[in-house]
């Protein structure tokens, strides 16, 4: 809770004040994709045998082989990383919920997003957020999901993910390429030159 | 009913007076509340008014700097009670407080009714100003949170719903122009109050392509045929601004005589233009 | 596992061979929106009180309360739903991984406009901008780019947009219901009236 700590001190402070399986759990609701053991000693601030000896005791754990009941989720080391899952046996528990929801209508923000994409790509996450003035990781996932986009390559130098539109999105417009959308400079330009600048290249 | 000063949550509320104690037990005399009117009379009391005469604003003031003490949501709870009598009573005062058995004519009964509805407006003014901190703070604090937002599994994203699309290609590109339109908060600016009627910037280029398209020109004839005063300046200016710039020279051969102008610049550019007379827009 | 089982022959099946915290466990991974009590109980074919029931318990679960050591995320309920987080005291270890950009904040204005329209909706922009005494044009855009509120129905006489706040409104504010606002005085709708038709009362 100390606004003003620095970097470290926020990981030395976890690791002073929580168990590690809390930690490591709190790392793991959140990751999209499968986190290697080594990162993960890295997140939690812990070494890696103490986080590995822990993600054995949570697959124990979830599995209802701890103390608690067995979980509807599992962890699995898929791919050199660990990541959460949906147990098997619920999936077409999931499957139904999915498909039975109503057909999905992007939000205004996530057509925005997409917009933004569209006209800027290849583009960052971080450059759309500071287009759009609003954090759009949920929206951009979102649009990853939906197929409406797709990640390019990666930073060179950054490391960010670059996102461009899918020829789904050129399919949905009825257009054949991305020339075809109606320009609408001088605006992007004049945004897209005060954006360069302020952001990696 | 007479705290330290330093606990005075008026502190910085202005003229403070000698009611100082009195209206810093606000915070006693709402754990005990003896009635509504002790906490009008003392508010009235505090600024030494005839009821009739009582600044609202300043007891606004006094409500508001009583407010912002307030913490947790039960302080706020209990000062959403004081705003209910305050504004009541004060909504009162129209009937109650007129001059009994004189003439009241409408003028003045109007302009009681329109003071009341100030006050009735800047409190709610102010309530919602107030109420404006508690949402900050939790959208602040729900800003640092982190909820489960993970992608779905390939073997689930497949059994997604159709998606529903509805955009034309225009509306696409309408929505991207809507996407990157600058997203700042404007303030309330004054700048309509001394727009400026006439461009400095634009008379420039016109003085500048006049002088470029031949040999010398006369002020004379740089102005001729405006009749607009605001024009003639605006062209007086820039004529002056061209020549700090170096980007002509002029001769007068005697006083209030012809002014001939010459283009003299070697290189110019339209970015200069687009800066000259800058000092002339505020 | 069955491919071709019906719809109602899966859940049932699912209900037969699992407990219901695990079928809400499932749900609860994979929603990426609050989901509330009742399309909860319909997404695990179980009745709605013994699913409010499962979700209590599971709250206390996580928190430590349970059999099992508490979790490094929690339940909650917001915005009208339950969804998973990061338990909030690993908010920053979260954050420090993730390195993500924090959010732009809103103006003084922007807040103000959100509070009046939050307890004044339905709401007009020029009845906003009376309260407000200033154009709040720009500012409800900001909001209603940034999802805060919408456009609820134009007025039937004069055409004006009547607006309110959005679900997400609440999650961003954390709270499950337009009713935790705190209190403000009844008498602001009073005000209100009085200065719409230009007198009081």
């Amino acid at each position: 809770m100390t606004d003003d700590s620095s970097s470290s001190s926020v990981i030395e402070e976890a690791v002073r004040d929580t168990p590690l399986s809390e930690r490591v759990e709190a790392i793991l609701l959140i990751v999209d994709e499968p986190i290697g053991l080594v990162a993960l000693a890295a997140a939690v601030g812990s070494p890696v045998p103490a986080v590995r000896q822990t993600l054995e005791t949570l697959v124990d754990d979830y599995d209802g082989r701890g103390h608690g009941p067995r979980r509807g989720f599992e962890l699995r080391e898929v791919g050199g990383g660990w990541r959460l899952y949906v147990r098997e046996n619920h999936d077409d528990l999931v499957a139904e919920f999915i498909g039975g929801q109503a057909p999905a209508r992007l939000s205004q923000a996530a057509l925005e997003t997409l917009a933004v994409i569209a006209y800027k790509q290849p583009v960052t996450r971080s450059q759309v957020a500071s287009i759009r003035a609003v954090n759009v990781d949920s929206v951009v996932r979102t649009l990853l999901a939906r197929g409406l986009i797709t990640e390019l390559f990666a930073d060179s130098e950054t490391g960010a993910i670059n996102y461009g539109t899918s020829d789904a999105l050129l399919q949905h417009l009825g257009i054949n390429s991305l020339d075809e959308l109606p320009p609408i400079s001088p605006l992007l330009d004049d945004g897209a030159d005060g954006f360069d600048e302020g952001t990696i290249r | 009913m007479a705290p330290s000063p330093e606990q005075n949550p008026l502190a910085d509320a202005p003229e403070p007076v000698e009611g100082v104690e009195e209206t810093a037990g606000f915070r006693v005399s709402l754990t005990n509340f003896d009635g509504p009117f002790d906490l009008l009379l003392n508010l009235i009391s505090k600024h030494e008014m005839d009821i009739t005469e009582v600044s609202l604003s300043a007891v606004t003031n006094d409500f508001i700097a009583y407010l912002s003490h307030l913490d947790d949501d039960e302080e706020l709870d209990q000062a959403s009670e004081f705003l209910v009598v305050a504004a009541t009573l004060l909504d009162m005062k129209v009937a109650g407080l007129l001059p009994q058995g004189e003439l009241v004519d409408a003028e003045a009964v109007a302009l009681l009714e329109a003071r009341d509805l100030l006050f009735a407006r800047l409190l709610q003014y102010r309530a919602f100003k107030e109420v404006s901190a508690w949402f900050a703070r939790c959208l602040q604090r729900e800003d640092r949170r982190h909820v489960r937002a993970v992608r779905l599994d390939e073997k689930h994203r497949r059994q997604t719903p159709e998606l529903v699309w509805t955009l034309t290609v225009d509306d696409f590109a309408a929505l991207a122009l809507l996407a990157f339109a600058p997203k700042e908060i404007p303030h309330v600016g004054l700048d309509h109050l001394h727009a400026p009627l006439i461009s400095i910037r634009e008379q420039a280029a016109i003085v500048v392509t006049l002088l470029r398209s031949t040999e010398s020109v006369s002020f004379r004839e740089l102005v001729a045929g405006v009749t607009e005063p605001g024009i003639v300046v605006a062209r007086f200016i820039s004529v002056l601004e061209l020549y700090r710039h170096a980007a002509l020279s002029f001769e007068q051969l005697e006083p209030l005589g012809e002014l001939t102008l010459r283009w003299a610049a070697d290189t110019w550019s339209d970015e200069t233009l687009a800066t000259l007379g800058a000092d002339y827009d505020r």
